[in-house]
């Protein structure tokens, strides 16, 4: 789950639209045709590519990454077990085989997992990857020294709680056990049938042991894809990569690695990334980004471009952004008080502030609108474009408040982002037609983060949103919604604090599904059934508009990430 | 200069005095702000185990006076560091090792403050020769139409936001017009051209604010001193207006001019966040404002003493290039 | 052709006529002398031969020639040939006037090489050479100082320098020794004189001090608000000035060579009145205010009085009996060697002594003698015999009996002591550059005495005098007020300031500044308060309605007269004036000096009077102490050392000051020359 | 931004009492003399009167400065306003903002209450803390002193946005915060005025007149406060008058890094900020702003000028932004009458009574 990324530089990203940090995940373009500026659209090998991005690619350890699918820039460099499918839209949202022959065979619960080695993977130093290697990278992402990546592991693995890591620990996690260099077998304490998504990260790449220089290892990491670190300045500001000779497209049948080298610049400012690449001046015009998007400005100057705007990738990432209430502090403890506010809502107001109808998509369901979601359409408040606010007061009435109530909407004060200042005024002024009157509380970052995370400090009224670790639903409901992740003295999602045993039962069966589409259609039931507690209010699905120079060729965006995928541009 | 030694000394000590007290102000003032380090380090998601474990690993359950006796202990002994695989010594003075990167801080600065330096030095370049130059004309045109423009002119550096200037000259200049390359920070000691081309337009922009305020120093300054007695004796032996205003007068602003421009530049080593940010120069403004955001305390405290350190250390040059520029003044 | 040529010279600064219808001529070689108060205009008509009044905005009318340049109408370029070729200026301040970023020889040889085609190397060399023309030791390498490594002298040297660098026909001197100690003045003086002899350029020196004047020119052209008062040869104006006004500020001027006059002749000469002298009853100053109605206080301006005070040739016995002492003043009393002039025969001295005070006022005058004494070079104690002079204890004995002795004469009841400082040193600064201003002094002060403390620049003298009203506190040595030693401020002992610029609050009414001690000792009636201040301001001479003005509304005299009302309204026993009257003129001086004694007697007050010019400390004090570099070099009664001066130091003061005779001066400067030469 | 710069410049405001610089009414005509300073002060003027009257005028427009109107804005094109000129009309008299519809006069009305008020209000509190650090180090004791000036040169020595950062983030939300960004801005900034009140009062204290009153027995306190603070008016109105238009400057740069005020309310910087990257696609909206803050700076920094020529007219002829011979005649006039009196002034100035401070220029009064 992509959390409000406490790390978006408050300064990178105060002028530009929406930014998605680094690691951001999927998306599909539904307008598709995001191919690169017409002309020949054979994709060329060779030349360079420049990455032009906001947010460095800090702690650039497989260990200590947060990617959906195994990133952007790190899939350049590491291969995983599994990988996300590299194809345009809804296709993306797939999991393909990567350095494993499959994506995975679980037993018959699927608490246990086993995959297989390609034959003929090799490091850039020409030595041989091994399962040990994979084992010993998943082990070294539990030392507190590499702190940093997703929870599943700690969360799944038999035994894996209180481990600390080779460093500490040097008896290793027996819950992954290899027993050839070629197989690896995952023990998990419960059934999970999406284990192939979570194969897809950073975590699951090999490191040899040998090569491990612990917290130094992401000066240079030893890479298993296509191309190798060359330059790492400033934990991730500029990274330069070339080609890995070791690597061939035999064994990968997902990266397309046109370009020799690429050139990873990063610090800018989002605005001016965007004019960079608009401009397309000398290597700008091989450039992309892979974490800045159109702000509104942009677009409307964008739209009125032809040239322009046939440079413009769109892209979908399963992500909502929503109202959240505590159903704990009044008074949203009454569902008639959420269900009224759901309907006030104004929709419109609020897209046209996350950079309008172009930049982000009404949602009334809380999964996103993807078939891999299990998206299942609903509308159980309808509040129309604009908001029904006669509806809402008579729902107020009925909760005891004719007279209208005054409540406090708590916000961060980062700019520009899902949760920002900006939205939080829009839902303020939508509120004020239905008698309810808003009073915004805007937190620093840390400190928002902070106390809506906190069981005891958290807010009853307040922005969040959510996106996906991967394209399903279970990771998408589950830390939301599931009861047993209540967290009582640390980092809380669950912030509804819903503890439903059927919707705790429900989670536990539909995750023993290793048949993801069947899953996937269990997944937008339960969102339905969750929806009618109105603990939520979804508001928008946000789309990306991504610039690419005007020399980029082969623009893939999958749903799955949103954002191009640079192993698949060629330059001209 | 006999006395220079004690000048020097007084100086060093007073600045260790000072440095010394901001730090503590910054240990103090981070230690009460929002953020879990920790959490925020380990990542989101991180578990109350894992949170434990990664604030035993940076020593964040210390109490804040031992945070800080660790802290002054690096710099006076150096500090190991685990890896994880291994040792690392940061050797004395060692100003820590960021929560967020593991790299040294020490090691963070060396690499940021070429960028600043660079920005500041290129700027202050420019900002005294626009801006003295401006103050020189319009000393010597005072009261004519070219002086009222030029006044306008500063004026209206002064009153608009680098943010706002910063970004309409890189959209037209670099953007539209396509006179200069989008700014860049290349190393001076890889491509002194590229170097100078791709901080043209930082430069310019920095010293665009600086230029005004200098020129209405030297306008002013220099009025003042061809108000004094001495221009009079010139002029009653014959002396020519542009050797009185271009040697005579320039001579006695340029103290005032000099001490203020050191003042500026040491506060323009860390003061050009904006700058900084806007051209995506790597110095340490952009660095500061992102280990704030993180709570990354031994960056912040680091970056800060440098900060602090150049402000003093341009105080002091001040005091030296005003004594040296008017040698009547004392060093005390 | 003359050298210089005024016709009908006028300059006007916005409504402000400044030179109004001045006409002159100044012939090849010859000295003229511009005397005049402030405001005359005298130096406005030096700037206006060099066309320095181009382009200020001034309206400058009439016709200007200078050797052989109409300035009037030459171009810009011509006028630029005349500064410093044809004519050199010499300014007042002789540090504000050089640029202190420069080297002083790459100065001259800037100004040298803008009239000669020469390589700056030929003028650097011109340079020294003018440098060390003008007696500037070590030339070549003094050439490469900065101003301010120069002293006062070799500055005003340097500036000399730089006029004689282009040979100019002439030099104009503007108040060229205003700025310096009597002894630089005198040297300065000497070697205009020695430079007109040796290249024979013409001299218009511009000053308002008469003396300087006599020691240096053929003619003196007086001036006032703007226009000729009087012109003629020096000795003429001098011995036998025609114009009144001429005539009031010779009497004004103070007389180093003429004995005290005792303060009782001071104050009734005051009201008897010589008002007829001033055709202007406000001399002083333009925005002088209307002269007060009190009988015994002189109205501002109104009087010559500061004549009277040097007027005779006073008998010794004077001083014992101060009563009858001013009355008999010859009106042309010209005394010897002194050539000391009386001014005005309208001078009649006391007229009628007020009934029953005279006796009760006098003995401070005659209580002088050892009353000072100075540990470390105590010419009192060296005449009186006792040997080693500096290795005394602060107290010696027998200038101690001295005093007694001379005090028993007139002192009676009320001699007795009220301000003892003994051993005071003051260092400033820390460390290596630490120095004492002040170095073991010791003095008594005894009640309705006047101490006169006088002393160059730099002698230490405000220092001292800041240490008695305890303002700066001793670094060692104690101030004893009426036998208690004393730490900080005692309003009973108050002080009267130099600068009546700086000396009042600028922000502040006058009256709410008079009002000051009387609400700091804990007064609060308002009426009371208001009628005690309006009081004391028509004592010293302005009027109770000026409770509300502002300083900026008066004239330098008038705001040194709120000054003292404001010293007057602690019910001081001790005040102490630090160079009371030298930023006055001298009409104004007298004024104030004489109001100083007057209330001195009056109110039983002792004066400690600190000042440089050792005529106007002569002219107050009973006993006097000379300092040099933070130390008391001599000290006695006033008639001893000025009269029989002991220490070198105190002869060199008193042979530099300008003599009012020029034939005297001609001597005294041979005198010096001998000196030097020796 | 530069203090040190504007400190400077004030510094130079007033160091001795100037003959005739006395009362309001010498300051008032003094300034009145001016036309520049005229204008800008009649621009400022204005501008408080805008702000005061903000709520009225947007009433009278009928608008405010919150409702969102998503029908005035093209949502497909992020939000950029139908119509042409940012949707210029009657309704809305200077269009719209992008993105949300919000009435831009209503918010540049609103706007300049929050910019002007921080502005003024963190002026006030850096001039304070200023005057009671600069002129308690200048009367106390040297331990005194070397505290607060050591803490002066903390303060000055301490990159201003990073405190800031830390600051707004220490303080809890409730606090209003305008007045927090106020209260930050003036505590991070105080040092250079203490300097200057310190040396300014260091000089004053010497003056003649402080002498005087202390013979007159008053106490140090009441010396500082009627023969000290009035001294000090000069250089630290001077040095208000060109501090408020740079922390307006600060705010918008606070704004810029997302510190600042926060929205709803409205803020020039603020608006400045979320208006730069809108310069192509709606100009009107950056332009508003920036013409808003530019004219304000403008105005302020003419009209110091103008308070400071009018507080120290020795000044007249050096920071004057209009000229006229005319002036510069008189002020020479008044110099060269005055210069009879003031040649008799240099003579017998003794030993200087305070050892110099650095930069305090030096003349070696005693001779050899």
């Amino acid at each position: 789950m992509r959390q409000p990324s406490v790390r978006a530089r408050r300064v990178a990203a105060a002028s530009a639209g929406l930014v998605l940090a680094a690691g951001a995940a999927a998306c599909g373009p539904k307008d598709n045709d995001a191919k690169g500026s017409g002309g020949d659209s054979t994709p060329h090998k060779g030349g360079t590519l420049t990455v032009l991005n906001a947010d460095p690619t800090e702690n650039f350890d497989p260990a200590r990454l947060y990617t959906s699918g195994g990133g952007n820039v790190p899939s350049l460099v590491f291969r995983t077990l599994t990988t996300r499918n590299r194809e345009n839209g809804a296709a993306g949202a797939k999991v393909v085989p990567d350095l494993a022959t499959d994506t995975g065979r679980p037993n018959k619960d699927a608490t246990v997992w086993t995959y297989t080695l390609k034959k003929g993977l090799k490091y850039e130093d020409g030595t041989a990857i091994t399962s040990a290697d994979i084992k010993y990278g998943i082990e070294r992402s539990f030392a507190p020294e590499l702190s940093g990546g997703a929870p599943y592991l700690r969360d799944w693995l038999v035994g894996a709680a209180d481990y600390q890591g080779p460093y500490k620990d040097k008896k290793g996690l027996s819950a992954i056990e290899t027993p050839d260099a070629r197989t690896v077998v995952f023990h998990l304490d419960k059934p999970e049938g999406e284990f192939p998504y979570l194969a897809t990260q950073t975590q699951f790449t090999p490191v040899p042991k040998a090569k491990d220089t612990g917290t130094k290892y992401a000066e240079h990491p030893v890479s298993s894809g296509p191309y190798r670190v060359v330059t790492n300045e400033n934990n991730g500001e500029h990274i330069v990569l070339e080609r890995n000779k070791y690597w061939s497209t035999a064994t990968d049948a997902e990266r397309k690695a046109y370009p020799d080298k690429v050139d990873v610049k990063s610090g800018l400012d989002s605005s001016v990334i965007n004019q960079r690449l608009s401009a397309s001046q000398g290597a700008d015009a091989a450039a992309v980004t892979v974490d800045t998007n159109l702000g509104p400005a942009e677009l409307a100057k964008v739209t009125g471009d032809k040239e322009l705007s046939s440079r413009v990738g769109t892209g979908h990432f399963g992500q909502t952004d929503y109202i959240a209430f505590n159903p704990t502090v009044k008074p949203f403890d009454n569902v008639k008080v959420r269900q009224a506010i759901s309907y006030a809502v104004d929709r419109s107001s609020v897209i046209n502030a996350a950079g309008g109808s172009a930049l982000a998509e009404a949602a009334t369901t809380y999964l996103p609108n993807q078939k891999s979601f299990g998206y299942t359409p609903y509308d159980l408040f309808p509040a129309g474009r604009t908001g029904n606010a006669a509806k809402a007061k008579e729902l107020l009435k009925e909760a005891g408040y004719p007279k209208g109530l005054t409540v406090t909407l708590t916000h961060s004060n980062a700019k520009n982002f899902e949760t920002s200042p900006e939205i939080a005024t829009a839902v303020q002024d939508a509120l004020k037609q239905a008698g309810i009157t808003v009073r915004l509380q805007g937190l620093e970052d840390n400190d928002y983060s902070d106390k809506i995370h906190n069981v005891k400090t958290e807010p009853g009224f307040f922005l969040t949103h959510w996106g996906a670790d991967w394209p399903s639903g279970g990771p998408f409901l589950a830390p939301i919604f599931d009861g047993r992740q209540i967290v009582k003295d640390g980092a809380n999602f669950n912030t509804g604090l819903l503890n439903d045993k059927s919707v705790n039962a429900e989670i536990d069966a539909i995750n023993k599904l290793t048949d993801l589409d069947a899953a996937a259609k269990r997944w937008g039931a339960l969102d339905k059934k969750i929806g009618e507690q109105a603990l939520t209010v979804p508001l928008f699905h946000p789309v990306y508009k991504r610039l690419v120079g005007k020399d980029i060729r082969n623009v893939v965006i999958s749903d799955w990430t949103g954002v191009l995928d640079i192993s698949q541009v060629a330059v001209k | 200069m006999s006395g220079f030694a004690g000048f020097a000394l007084r100086r060093a000590m007073g600045a260790v005095i000072t440095l010394l007290a901001i730090s503590v102000i910054i240990y103090v003032v981070f230690y009460a702000t929002p953020g879990n380090v920790a959490q925020i380090t380990c990542g989101p998601r991180c578990s109350p185990e894992q949170v434990h474990q990664v604030a035993q690993q940076l020593k964040l359950d210390d109490p804040l006076y031992l945070r800080y006796w660790h802290f002054l202990e690096g710099i006076v002994v150096g500090q190991d560091y685990s890896t994880g695989t291994s040792v690392e010594h940061c050797s004395a003075p060692c100003l820590g090792q960021s929560y967020q990167s593991d790299q040294q801080v020490t090691q963070i600065i060396l690499t940021k403050l070429p960028v600043s330096l660079s920005l500041v030095v290129g700027a202050m370049v420019l900002w005294l020769l626009m801006g003295v130059g401006t103050g020189v004309l319009s000393a010597w045109r005072r009261g004519r139409i070219s002086e009222r423009a030029l006044t306008g002119l500063t004026l209206a550096g002064i009153s608009t936001p680098v943010f706002v200037i910063g970004l309409l000259l890189m959209i037209v200049i670099c953007g539209q017009l396509e006179l200069l390359p989008f700014p860049e920070y290349v190393s001076l000691t890889d491509d002194p051209e590229q170097w100078a081309w791709g901080l043209l337009l930082p430069w310019f922009t920095l010293a665009l604010s600086e230029a005004a305020y200098f020129a209405r120093l030297t306008r002013a300054s220099m009025l003042e001193t061809l108000a004094e007695d001495h221009i009079r004796t010139f002029r009653a032996y014959g002396v020519g207006e542009r050797s009185l205003v271009g040697r005579h007068a320039l001579r006695g602003a340029l103290a005032p001019i000099i001490a203020l421009n050191a003042n500026d530049f040491g506060s323009a080593v860390g003061g050009a966040v904006l700058i900084e940010s806007l051209f995506g120069l790597p110095g340490i403004g952009q660095e500061l404002v992102h280990a704030v955001n993180v709570v990354d305390l031994p960056v912040v405290v680091g970056m800060v003493l440098v900060i602090g350190f150049f402000v003093v250390l341009a105080n002091a040059v001040a005091d030296v290039l005003y004594a040296v520029a008017d040698r009547r003044v004392v060093l005390t | 052709m003359s050298l210089v040529q005024v016709t009908d010279l006028f300059v006007e600064f916005g409504d402000l006529r400044a030179v109004d219808g001045l006409s002159f001529r100044l012939e090849q070689g010859a000295a003229l002398a511009l005397v005049g108060e402030s405001g005359s205009g005298k130096s406005t008509v030096a700037s206006a031969l060099l066309g320095l009044h181009r382009g200020t905005g001034a309206r400058v009318g009439g016709s200007i020639e200078v050797a052989g340049t109409d300035v009037q109408q030459a171009s810009d370029d011509e006028l630029r040939r005349l500064r410093g070729a044809k004519a050199a200026m010499v300014f007042q301040d002789p540090l504000s006037s050089l640029d202190p970023y420069y080297a002083i020889g790459d100065q001259i040889a800037e100004v040298y090489r803008v009239h000669t085609r020469v390589s700056r190397r030929a003028a650097r060399a011109r340079a020294v050479e003018v440098l060390d023309r003008v007696g500037i030791p070590d030339a070549p390498r003094r050439s490469r100082s900065r101003p301010h490594e120069f002293s006062g002298g070799m500055r005003q040297r340097a500036l000399i320098a730089m006029a004689l660098a282009c040979e100019p026909a002439l030099l104009i001197a503007d108040e060229p020794t205003t700025a310096l100690d009597v002894t630089v003045q005198a040297q300065i003086l000497d070697l205009l004189h020695a430079l007109r002899e040796e290249t024979g350029m013409g001299l218009l020196l511009v000053t308002h001090d008469v003396g300087v004047a006599a020691e240096s020119v053929d003619e003196v052209l007086v001036m006032r608000h703007g226009r000729v008062v009087e012109h003629a040869p020096v000795a003429d104006v001098l011995e036998a000035p025609t114009e009144a006004y001429t005539r009031t500020l010779l009497a004004a001027v103070p007389r180093v060579d003429v004995r005290r006059t005792p303060p009782g002749a001071l104050s009734e000469s005051v009201t008897g009145g010589s008002g007829s002298l001033l055709p202007d009853a406000s001399a002083e100053g333009r925005k002088a205010l209307s002269p007060g109605a009190g009988a015994a206080v002189p109205p501002e301006g109104a009087s010559g009085h500061g004549g009277v005070a040097f007027s005779g040739d006073l008998a010794p016995g004077a001083r014992a009996v101060p009563a009858g002492a001013g009355a008999a003043v010859s009106p042309e009393g010209v005394s010897g060697d002194g050539g000391v002039l009386s001014s005005g025969s309208s001078v009649q001295g006391a007229r009628d002594v007020p009934s029953g005070e005279g006796s009760a006022v006098s003995p401070g005058r005659a209580s002088g003698d050892g009353g000072v004494v100075s540990s470390g070079a105590s010419a009192r104690a060296a005449r009186a015999d006792v040997p080693g002079g500096p290795a005394e204890g602060p107290e010696a004995d027998s200038p101690a009996t001295g005093a007694e002795n001379a005090r028993g004469v007139s002192a009676g009841a009320s001699g007795d002591v009220v301000l003892e400082a003994s051993g005071l040193r003051r260092e400033f600064g820390r460390g290596k550059r630490a120095f004492a201003a002040v170095d073991d002094v010791s003095l008594t002060l005894r009640r309705g005495e006047t101490l006169g403390i006088v002393g160059e620049s730099g002698s230490g003298k405000t220092t001292l005098g800041r240490m008695l009203v305890g303002l700066l506190q001793p670094t060692t040595g104690e101030v004893r007020y009426e036998g208690h030693a004393r730490v900080g401020v005692n309003p009973a002992v108050q002080m009267v300031f130099q600068d009546p610029v700086s000396s009042l609050n600028p922000r502040r009414s006058v009256g709410e500044s008079i009002a000051d001690p009387l609400r700091a000792r804990g007064e609060r009636d308002e009426r009371g308060i208001r009628r005690r201040v309006t009081e004391l301001l028509e004592r010293v001479g302005l009027e109770g309605a000026h409770y509300d003005r502002y300083p900026h509304e008066f004239s330098g005299g008038q705001r040194q007269r709120v000054g003292i009302a404001r010293a007057l309204a602690a019910d001081p026993r001790v005040i102490v004036c630090d160079e009371p009257v030298s930023a006055l003129d001298v009409t104004t001086q007298a004024q104030v000096v004489a109001l100083l004694g007057e209330l001195q007697r009056e109110l039983g007050l002792a004066l400690v009077f600190v000042a440089h010019d050792l005529a106007v400390v002569r002219q107050v004090s009973d006993r006097v102490a000379v300092m040099r570099r933070g130390r008391i070099v001599e000290s006695g009664p006033a008639d001893e050392v000025y009269g029989t001066p002991q220490d070198p130091y105190t002869k060199q003061l008193l042979a530099a000051v300008p003599a009012l005779d020029p034939q005297v001066a001609a001597r005294r400067r041979a005198a010096r020359r001998e000196l030097a030469a020796a | 931004m530069s203090e040190a710069l504007v400190a400077a410049e004030a510094a130079g405001a007033g160091v001795e009492p100037v003959p005739g610089a006395s009362g309001a009414r010498q300051f008032w005509r003094r300034l009145r003399t001016q036309r520049a300073a005229l204008v800008a002060a009649a621009v400022v003027a204005l501008l408080v009167l805008v702000a005061l009257a903000a709520p009225l005028l947007t009433a009278l427009e009928g608008q405010d400065p919150t409702t969102y109107h998503p029908s005035l804005v093209d949502s497909a094109r992020g939000g950029v306003p139908i119509g042409s000129f940012g949707g210029i009309s009657g309704d809305h008299w200077l269009g719209v903002e992008p993105q949300t519809g919000r009435d831009l006069f209503a918010r540049l009305a609103y706007g300049a209450r929050v910019s002007l008020a921080v502005a003024l209000a963190a002026t006030t509190v850096q001039v304070l803390l200023g005057v009671v650090v600069g002129v308690a180090a200048a009367l106390g004791n040297r331990w005194v002193d070397q505290l607060l000036s050591r803490a002066a040169d903390i303060i000055v020595a301490m990159p201003l946005m990073i405190m800031a950062l830390a600051l707004l983030a220490i303080v809890p939300s409730s606090f209003p915060r305008p007045v927090l960004v106020a209260l930050i801005i003036g505590f991070v900034a105080w040092g250079t005025i203490a300097k200057i009140v310190r040396a300014q009062t260091l000089t004053l204290k010497e003056l003649d007149y402080v002498a005087a009153a202390r013979l007159s027995g008053w106490s140090t306190w009441r010396i500082a406060r009627r023969e000290l603070l009035p001294g000090l008016a000069a250089p630290v109105i001077t040095y208000a008058a060109l501090m408020v238009p740079a922390n307006i400057a600060i705010e918008a740069a606070l704004s810029f890094l997302g510190v600042g005020v926060k929205p709803p309310t409205p803020s020039w910087g603020q608006m400045l900020t979320s208006a730069n990257v809108w310069y192509q696609a709606a100009p009107q909206y950056l332009l508003l702003p920036a013409g808003a803050l530019f004219v304000t700076v403008l105005a302020l920094t003419v009209l110091g000028d103008g308070v400071r020529t009018a507080l120290d007219p020795r000044a007249a002829s050096r920071l004057r932004v209009g000229t006229g011979s005319k002036r510069e005649a008189k002020a020479a006039a008044e110099k060269d009458v005055q210069s009879d009196v003031q040649s008799k002034v240099v003579q017998s100035k003794v030993v200087p009574s305070k050892v110099v401070q650095s930069k305090e220029v030096q003349s070696k009064e005693v001779q050899s």
